[in-house]
C-alpha cells in the first residue's frame, strides 16, 4: 500500500513537472533526464523511509543508504566484478549472439530450403531453459567467462531471429517492386531496401537482448564460475548474508543494462531516424 | 492441532530422511503437530525465509546461522540432530594432490552460498591465498554436483560423505585413486544440520513446547530412519516431486546420514558448538567475515531440556 | 518441394555432427574406463558405440536422449512424478499465466507509454532497469516472500501460490520484451494516418483502437513470440530457488546434483519442445489474424 | 456580407530541416466566406497543402493569424468542423473500402443504420459500388483517391478541404465527380477549399481563385470569379471562362518564372 | 518497319480476392514498335496499371503471351530493358532526395562522378535542384512524384514505363516536362508507354494512343496519331489535334458508360 501510494506520489509529481516542462524539453536532453530521476529519487526516500520506519530486517531488503556506503567501500571488488561479468561474458556473448540470430535469419531468408529447415530449430532453441543449457555449457566451455558467453549467445539468439525475419518482410510491396524493375540482386535489395526497412525490428531485438545478456551472464554464473563476476558475487553474498552487496552488484548491475539499452537506443534514433515512432507524430 | 513450517536447508533428499520420516509415520501427528516442509534448493536462504517469517524453524549449518545472527537475524539453535559433519573435500592423486602440501597451485573446487566458512577457515589454518597464482590456491565455485573433478576441470572437490562422494564412487573412479580430506579430521569441522529458530519466540512458552514437541517426534524420525535406512529412503523418494531421483542413491545416502546423526540425542554439545566458534574467529578475514565476534545466545537448551 | 524435406536434411547434418562430437567429448571418459578395467586393444567399432551408450556422458547421443523422453512420457502414467508431462503441464500452467499476465502489463505499460509523456519519461528507463535487476537474485525473494504472502496474508492454497509466484517471475521477464515491440508498434502509424485521425478530432481511445492497435500487430506479434519465450524461461527460472518441487526446471537440477545428464538432456529437450510448440502456435495465431486484417500476401 | 470561415492574416509557417529553413508560407492574407468554393492552385511546393494542413490544425503557424469560424483551429477542429481529403487515400490498409469510408461515421457515433444508408450513397457516388469488400491494396489508384473522397463526404462538414482530390483520375470521372461536387455544394451551402491543378477545373469549380507561388509561398493573386452560380459544362467554352483561365495562368507562369531562377 | 519491343497475344490477367476473382486484363492484344511512344488512357481501374506490371515482370499473366524485345517479361527486367515510374512515388524514406535518385545508378555500377553527374542533371530536369538533401517527408506531394520521376530517368533504360508521371503537378511544370521528355524521347529513339488521364497530354505526346476499358480490362481502341514528329505545344490548338482528343474521348465515354451500367 505505502508502496502504491508512494508510486502514486512519485508520478502525480511527474506529470506535473513534464506538463510544465514540456514545450521546453522537446530539445533539452538535460531537462529530460530531470524528470526520471526526480522520479528514481522520491521512490528511494520513500523505500529509506519504508525499511527504516517499518524496521524491515536488513537481511530482507537494507535501506539505499547502507547499500550506497557498500557500494562506496567495495569499488574495486564490483569493478572486478564488472569487468568478469560485463565486459567479457556479456558484450562478447551479446555481439555473437545477435551476429548468429541476424546471420541464420539472413539464411532463413535466403533460400526457402533454410526457412522451412532452420526456423523450426530456431523456434526450438527460443527458450533453451538457461539452467539446463549453463552447467552444460560449463562442461564444454569450462568455468571462466567463456561458458557465460555461450548462454548469453543462446538466450540472445532468439529474440534477434525472430525480429529481423519479420523485419525482413516489413518492407512494403511497391518498395520491393522498384528493386525488382532494377533486376537489383538479392543482395543489392537486403542492402538498400529490406535491410533499412528491417532497423526498426532489429533494433528492437537488440534493445530487448541489452537486458537479457546481462540476466544470462548473471544466471549463468551461478552454475559455477571462478570467485569473481556479479552472478558469484550476488549468490555468494545471499548465502552469506551480506543483501547490501547483493544490492550494490544489482544496482551496479542496473546502471550498467540502462547505459547499454541506452546507448542502443541513440544508435536506433539515429539510424531509423526516418521511422515514423522515431520522427514523431 | 498446532502447525509447524520447516524449511529445509536443500531438496527433498535423504539428507532430511528424519523429518520426512516423522512426517510419514505419524510421529508429529502423535505431538499434536501438523508439520509442512519446505524444500530448500540452490538459491534459498533458509536464514532469509524464517527472517521474512516464512517459516518457524530451519535446519541450516552453524557457520551460516552464527553469519546470519551477526547480520541481525537472531538464530538460535535449539536443536543438533547431526553429531558430526560429513563434508569432504575429494581429490584425484592424478593431479596430483596427495597431502595438503600439494595445494599450492591447484584448482578447488568450493560450494558457496554459506558453505564457504569452513574451507576459507582450513585455508587460512594452512596459510594458504585463495586468490590463486603459484603459492595459493585457485577457487572455483562449484555446482552442486561432481562434473569438475569427473571432468578434471578441477583438483579436488567438494563433496559430502552420504552424497557427492557416493557419486564420485559410482561414477567408477575407485577410492585408490582419490584423496579424501575430511574437514573433521583437519580440525575444522563444523557442526551441520540443527535446527534454529527466532530468539524471540523462544520466549513464548506455547512456542517452547510446540518445539519440544516438534523436535522430539524428529528425533523419533531419525531413529527410525537409523533403524530402516530402505523405508526411510523409500519415504524420501515419495516426497521426491522431481522424479528424478533413485532408490539406489536414497538408500546410500539414507545409511550415511545415519552415521552422522548416530548418538545425537538432539541436545547441542557445548564442545561442538565451542569448537565451531573458534574455528571460525580463527579465520577471520575481510573475504570471509563469517562472524567477527564471539556470539552470544547463539543456542538454547530450552527446548532439548524439555525432551 | 516437400516442406518436410529440408527438415529432415538438416536434421540429419545436425545428427552427424551430434554423434560425431558425442565420440569426441566422450572419449577421456571411456578411455579411463578402459584404463581402470585394464581392457587394451579395444576395437573402434566398441570403442564408438561404448562412447555413444555411457550412463553419465558428458554429451548423450540422440538415442540416449529419445529413449529417456519415450520411458518418462508414453511409458509412465502422465500424474506421476516421474513423468515427464506430469512437469511439462507445470511448468506450462505458470508460463501460460505469467504470458498472460506479462503480455496484458507489457500492452498496458506501452499504451501509458505511448499516451503520456510524462509515463513515458518516469517509467521508461524503470523498466529498462527493472529488466537488468538479475531475476534470479530476485526469484527467491519472490518465490519466498511473494509465496508467504499468497499463502499467509491472502490465505491462498501452496499449490496456486506457488504457481502465482512462478507466474510472477514469468511475467517479469515477458513484460519487457512486449513493452518494448508495443512502443514501437504502436509509434508505427505513418504521420498521414496520425493526421486522419486529427481531423476526425477521435478521441485518443478510438485513435487507439482503430489505428494504433491494428497498425501495431506486426510488432505485437514478435514481440508475443519474443515473449512466450521469455515466460518460459522465466517459469523454469521460478522453479529453481526451490529445487525440489515439480516441473521441468526443478527437474533439470534435481538431474543435474546426479550427473544425470541423459536426464538433463530429456528434460532440456522436453522445454525445447514445449517452447517450439508456444512460439509456433503465436506464428500460427498470427497468420489467422493476418488473413483477417486483409494482409496482402507475400 | 456573409460570415467569415477562414481568416488568415500575416500568416506564415517555416519548417526546421536538416539543412536550413523552409518558408512553406509567407505572410499570407486571405479571408473566405461562409458558403464560398475557393481554389488553391499553384506550381508544385508552393505551400497550398501547407496552408490546408494549417488550417485544419495539422500545422501550426510560425506568426501570424488564423481564425476558423472565429474560433482558433484546434477549436475548430474539436468541433469538427471539416472534412479532409489528403492528397495521398492514407487508407487504412486492414480495413476493408466500405470500412474505411465508415471510419469517421463510426468515430462520430453514427448509428449502424445511418452509417450502411451513408455509406452506400457515397460508395454510389464515387462510383465504387461492388468495391465495398475489397482491401485498398487490390484497387487501382485512381479507385483509392476516390474511396478517400468518399471518406469525407460520408459525414456532414460544413467545410471540406480537399487537397487535389481528383487528381488521379480520367477526364470522364473527373467531369461527373466535379459536376457532382458542385451540386452537393449548392444543396448544402458548404465552404469548400480545393486544390487543384487543373486550370479549367479551379475556374469551372470556384466562386474565388487563389494562386499561389513557391520560395517562400506566398499568394500571388486572388481571383473573384464572376461566373454566374448555376454552371454548365458547356460554360468552359465561353469567353468570360477562357478570360479567368488565361489570368490564372498568367499567375501560374509568373511563379514559376520566380522558380526557375531561384 | 521498326523492330517491335512489347507484342501482347491474347494477353488476360485475373486477380483472385477474397470476394471472388477480379479481371484485371482480357485478352489484350497489342504490340509496340521500337521508338513509339505509346498512351495508356482509360477509366480508373481499367488495367493500366496493370499492363504496365505485366510488362515489367511484376505480375504475372493468367493467359496469353507477352514479349519484351522478344524476349519473356523476366528476362527483359534482369537486362534492365526499362525504367518504370510508379504511380505513387515509392521514395524510401531512409534516403534523402538526391540518394532516391542515386539508387537505380548504385545498384547498376555507375561510378561516383557519373553518379553525380547524372544526378544533377535530372534533379534539375524535374527542377529540383535546391531539394537534394532533403528526406521525402520534407517534400510536397508534386516534388515526390518528380523525384521518381528523376530516378527512372537517371538510368539509360531504352524502354520507359510511365504510370502517370505527371498526375500531380501543374499545367505549366506539366507542359515543361512534356516537352522534355518529347525532347528526351526523339533524342535517344527510347520506347515509352505512358498512362496518363488528361486527354490532351495523350494526343500530343503520343505516336499511338490505347484506350482502355473496365469490367473486364480490355483495349477498346488503338488511335495511330497522325501528328508530326515535330510538336510545339500550340500543335495543341490544330483540328488535327482536337479530331484525334474528340476520338480518344469518345473512347473513353464509351468505357465509361459500360461501367455506369454495370
Ligand atoms: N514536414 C515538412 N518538413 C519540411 N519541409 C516541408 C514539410 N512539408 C512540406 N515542406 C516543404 O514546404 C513546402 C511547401 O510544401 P506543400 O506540401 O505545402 O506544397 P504544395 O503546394 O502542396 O505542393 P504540391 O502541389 O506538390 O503538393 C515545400 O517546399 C516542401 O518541401
Ligand atoms: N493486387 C490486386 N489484387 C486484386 N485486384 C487488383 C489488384 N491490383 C489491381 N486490381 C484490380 O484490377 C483492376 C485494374 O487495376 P489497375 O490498377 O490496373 O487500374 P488502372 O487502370 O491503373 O486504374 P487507375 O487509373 O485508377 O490507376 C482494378 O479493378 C483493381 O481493383
Ligand atoms: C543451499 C545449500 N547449498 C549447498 C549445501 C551443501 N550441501 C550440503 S548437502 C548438499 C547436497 C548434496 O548432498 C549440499 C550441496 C547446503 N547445505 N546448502
Ligand atoms: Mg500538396
Ligand atoms: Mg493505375
Amino acid at each position: 500500500m505505502a508502496l502504491i501510494s508512494a508510486w502514486l506520489f512519485a508520478w502525480l509529481f511527474v506529470e506535473r513537472l513534464s506538463r510544465a516542462l514540456a514545450p521546453a524539453t522537446r530539445d533539452n536532453a538535460g531537462l529530460g533526464l530531470l524528470i526520471p530521476i526526480v522520479f528514481g529519487v522520491t521512490i528511494l526516500v520513500v523505500w529509506e523511509v519504508v525499511t527504516r520506519g517499518a524496521n524491515v530486517p536488513q537481511v530482507i531488503l537494507p535501506p539505499p543508504s547502507m547499500i550506497w556506503a557498500r557500494i562506496t567501500s567495495s569499488v574495486p571488488t564490483l569493478l572486478a566484478d564488472f569487468q568478469q561479468t560485463f565486459l567479457k561474458a556479456v558484450l562478447i556473448g551479446y555481439a555473437l549472439g545477435c551476429g548468429l540470430g541476424f546471420v541464420v535469419a539472413i539464411l532463413i531468408d535466403r533460400s526457402p530450403f533454410f526457412k522451412s529447415g532452420l526456423l523450426p530449430l530456431g523456434n526450438f532453441v527460443s527458450a533453451l531453459p538457461i539452467v539446463g543449457v549453463a552447467p552444460i555449457m560449463v562442461m564444454w566451455f569450462g568455468f571462466d567467462w567463456q561458458s557465460k558467453a555461450a548462454v548469453v549467445v543462446i538466450m540472445t539468439f532468439f529474440p534477434m531471429l525472430v525480429n529481423t525475419v519479420a523485419g525482413l518482410n516489413a518492407a512494403s510491396s511497391i518498395e520491393r517492386d522498384l528493386m525488382r524493375t532494377y533486376a537489383a540482386s538479392y543482395w543489392q535489395t537486403l542492402l538498400k531496401l529490406r535491410l533499412p526497412a528491417a532497423a526498426p525490428f532489429i533494433f528492437n531485438a537488440l534493445k530487448i537482448n541489452s537486458t537479457l545478456a546481462l540476466i544470462g551472464a548473471i544466471v549463468a554464473e551461478f552454475f559455477g564460475t571462478p570467485i569473481v563476476g556479479m552472478g558469484f558475487r550476488i549468490s555468494t553474498e545471499v548465502g552469506r548474508m551480506n543483501v547490501d552487496m547483493v544490492w550494490a552488484e544489482i544496482a551496479v548491475a542496473a546502471v550498467a543494462g540502462s547505459l547499454f539499452y541506452g546507448v542502443i537506443t541513440l544508435i536506433e534514433r539515429g539510424v531509423t531516424f526516418w521511422h515514423p515512432s522515431v520522427r514523431g507524430a | 492441532q498446532d502447525n509447524v513450517t520447516l524449511q529445509l536447508k536443500w531438496v527433498t533428499q535423504g539428507q532430511f530422511a528424519g523429518y520426512y520420516v516423522a512426517q510419514a509415520k505419524g510421529f508429529y501427528d502423535e505431538e499434536g503437530l501438523t508439520v509442512e516442509i519446505k524444500p530448500g534448493g540452490p538459491d534459498i536462504a533458509p536464514e532469509q525465509v524464517i527472517a521474512g517469517g516464512g517459516a518457524d524453524v530451519i535446519t541450516t549449518w552453524m557457520a551460516a546461522g552464527l553469519a546470519a545472527r551477526e547480520r541481525g537475524v537472531p538464530l538460535v539453535n535449539i536443536a543438533q540432530p547431526f553429531k558430526s559433519s560429513g563434508l569432504l573435500l575429494t581429490c584425484l592423486k592424478e593431479a596430483g594432490v596427495e597431502t595438503t602440501a600439494d595445494f599450492p597451485g591447484k584448482t578447488l573446487g568450493v560450494w558457496f552460498f554459506g558453505n564457504e566458512y569452513p574451507f576459507y577457515a582450513w585455508m587460512a589454518k594452512l596459510g594458504l591465498s585463495t586468490e590463486g597464482g603459484a603459492d595459493g590456491v585457485e577457487v572455483l565455485k562449484q555446482a552442486f554436483n561432481v562434473d569438475p573433478l569427473i571432468q578434471k576441470q578441477a583438483a579436488c572437490i567438494s563433496t559430502m560423505t552420504y552424497n557427492e562422494f557416493g557419486q564420485v564412487l559410482k561414477a567408477g573412479i575407485t577410492p585408490e585413486e582419490l584423496t579424501v580430506f575430511n574437514y573433521r579430521d583437519e580440525g575444522v569441522g563444523m557442526l551441520e544440520d540443527g535446527l534454529y529458530v527466532m530468539e524471540d519466540k523462544l520466549a513464548d512458552p506455547a512456542f517452547v513446547e510446540k518445539m519440544t514437541k516438534f523436535v522430539r517426534a524428529s528425533m523419533k524420525g531419525w531413529e527410525y530412519a537409523r533403524a530402516n535406512p530402505e523405508e526411510a529412503a523409500q519415504i524420501v523418494l515419495d516426497n521426491d516431486m522431481t522424479g528424478a531421483m533413485t532408490l539406489e542413491d536414497q538408500v546410500y545416502q539414507v545409511s550415511e546420514i545415519n552415521k552422522l546423526t548416530e548418538g545425537s540425542t538432539g541436545a547441542l554439545d557445548e564442545a561442538a558448538y565451542r569448537q565451531t566458534v573458534d574455528t571460525l574467529l580463527s579465520a577471520v578475514s575481510p573475504d570471509n567475515p563469517a562472524i567477527t565476534k564471539e556470539p552470544e545466545g547463539a543456542f538454547s537448551h530450552v527446548v532439548t531440556d524439555g525432551l | 518441394m516437400n516442406k518436410a524435406f529440408p527438415i529432415i536434411i538438416v536434421l540429419i547434418g545436425l545428427l552427424i555432427v551430434w554423434y560425431a562430437a558425442a565420440i569426441g567429448m566422450n572419449a577421456q571418459w571411456q578411455n579411463d574406463v578402459y584404463r581402470r578395467a585394464g581392457t587394451t586393444d579395444v576395437p573402434m567399432t566398441q570403442f564408438v558405440q561404448d562412447t555413444w551408450n555411457q550412463e553419465k556422458p558428458v554429451l548423450p547421443t540422440m538415442h540416449q536422449v529419445m529413449g529417456e523422453l519415450w520411458n518418462t512420457t508414453v511409458l509412465v502414467a502422465p500424474n506421476k512424478p516421474r513423468s515427464l508431462l506430469f512437469h511439462a503441464w507445470v511448468t506450462f500452467s505458470a508460463t501460460a499465466l505469467g504470458f498472460l499476465m506479462g503480455s496484458v502489463l507489457g500492452i498496458a505499460l506501452a499504451v501509458l507509454i505511448v499516451h503520456s509523456e510524462a509515463m513515458n519519461r518516469s517509467l521508461m528507463p524503470w523498466i529498462v532497469a527493472s529488466q537488468t535487476i538479475p531475476i534470479l537474485a530476485l526469484a527467491p525473494l519472490i518465490v519466498v516472500i511473494g509465496f508467504n504472502i499468497f499463502t499467509g496474508t491472502l490465505g491462498i492454497p501452496t499449490d496456486p501460490a506457488r504457481l502465482m509466484s512462478k507466474a510472477i517471475i514469468s511475467a517479469y521477464l515477458s513484460f519487457f520484451p512486449v513493452a518494448v515491440g508495443m512502443v514501437k508498434g504502436l509509434r508505427s502509424p505513418e504521420a498521414i494516418q496520425l493526421d486522419l485521425m486529427h481531423t476526425y478530432n477521435a478521441s485518443p481511445s478510438q485513435t487507439f483502437w482503430k489505428l494504433r492497435w491494428p497498425a501495431s500487430v506486426p510488432y505485437l506479434f514478435t514481440s508475443l513470440k519474443v515473449g512466450v519465450a521469455a515466460s518460459l524461461v522465466g517459469a523454469i527460472v521460478g522453479e529453481l530457488p526451490t529445487g525440489a518441487v515439480a516441473g521441468l526446471g526443478a527437474r533439470l537440477l534435481a538431474g543435474s546434483y546426479y550427473s544425470q545428464t541423459v536426464q538433463i538432456w530429456s528434460a532440456l529437450f522436453a522445454a525445447s519442445i514445449l517452447a517450439a510448440i508456444l512460439v509456433i502456435s503465436v506464428g500460427l495465431v498470427e497468420k489467422l489474424v493476418a488473413r483477417q486484417m486483409g494482409a496482402r500476401p507475400a | 456580407m456573409p460570415a467569415t470561415v477562414v481568416s488568415a492574416a500575416d500568416l506564415s509557417l517555416t519548417f526546421a530541416t536538416n539543412d536550413g529553413p523552409v518558408h512553406a508560407l509567407s505572410n499570407v492574407n486571405l479571408s473566405i466566406g461562409k458558403g464560398e468554393f475557393v481554389s488553391f492552385i499553384g506550381p508544385s511546393g508552393c505551400g497550398k497543402t501547407t496552408f490546408l494542413r494549417t488550417i485544419a490544425d495539422l500545422e501550426q503557424p510560425t506568426s501570424g493569424t488564423l481564425l476558423i469560424n472565429g474560433m482558433t483551429p484546434r477549436q475548430a477542429r474539436e468541433k469538427r468542423a471539416y472534412g479532409y481529403v489528403f492528397q495521398a487515400p492514407a487508407l487504412y490498409p486492414w480495413r476493408t473500402i466500405e470500412k474505411n469510408v465508415a471510419l469517421p461515421l463510426e468515430i462520430m457515433g453514427y448509428s449502424a443504420a445511418e452509417q450502411a444508408e451513408r455509406i452506400k450513397r457515397t460508395m454510389d457516388l464515387v462510383n465504387l459500388s461492388g468495391f465495398e469488400k475489397k482491401y485498398p491494396w487490390q484497387l487501382s489508384g485512381g479507385m483509392q483517391q476516390r474511396a478517400s473522397i468518399a471518406r469525407a463526404l460520408a459525414f456532414d462538414a460544413d467545410l471540406l478541404l480537399m487537397d487535389e482530390p481528383f487528381g488521379a483520375l480520367d477526364e470522364i470521372v473527373r467531369d461527373h465527380l466535379n459536376s457532382e461536387l458542385l451540386k452537393l455544394w449548392a444543396r448544402t451551402q458548404k465552404t469548400i477549399c480545393f486544390v487543384t491543378h487543373s486550370i479549367p477545373e479551379a475556374v469551372y469549380l470556384s466562386t474565388k481563385i487563389v494562386v499561389m507561388s513557391p520560395r517562400p509561398g506566398r499568394v500571388t493573386d486572388v481571383i473573384e470569379s464572376t461566373l454566374p452560380a448555376e454552371r454548365p459544362l458547356d460554360i468552359r467554352e465561353t469567353p468570360e471562362f477562357l478570360a479567368i483561365a488565361a489570368r490564372v495562368r498568367d499567375g501560374l507562369r509568373a511563379g514559376h518564372s520566380y522558380e526557375e531562377h531561384a
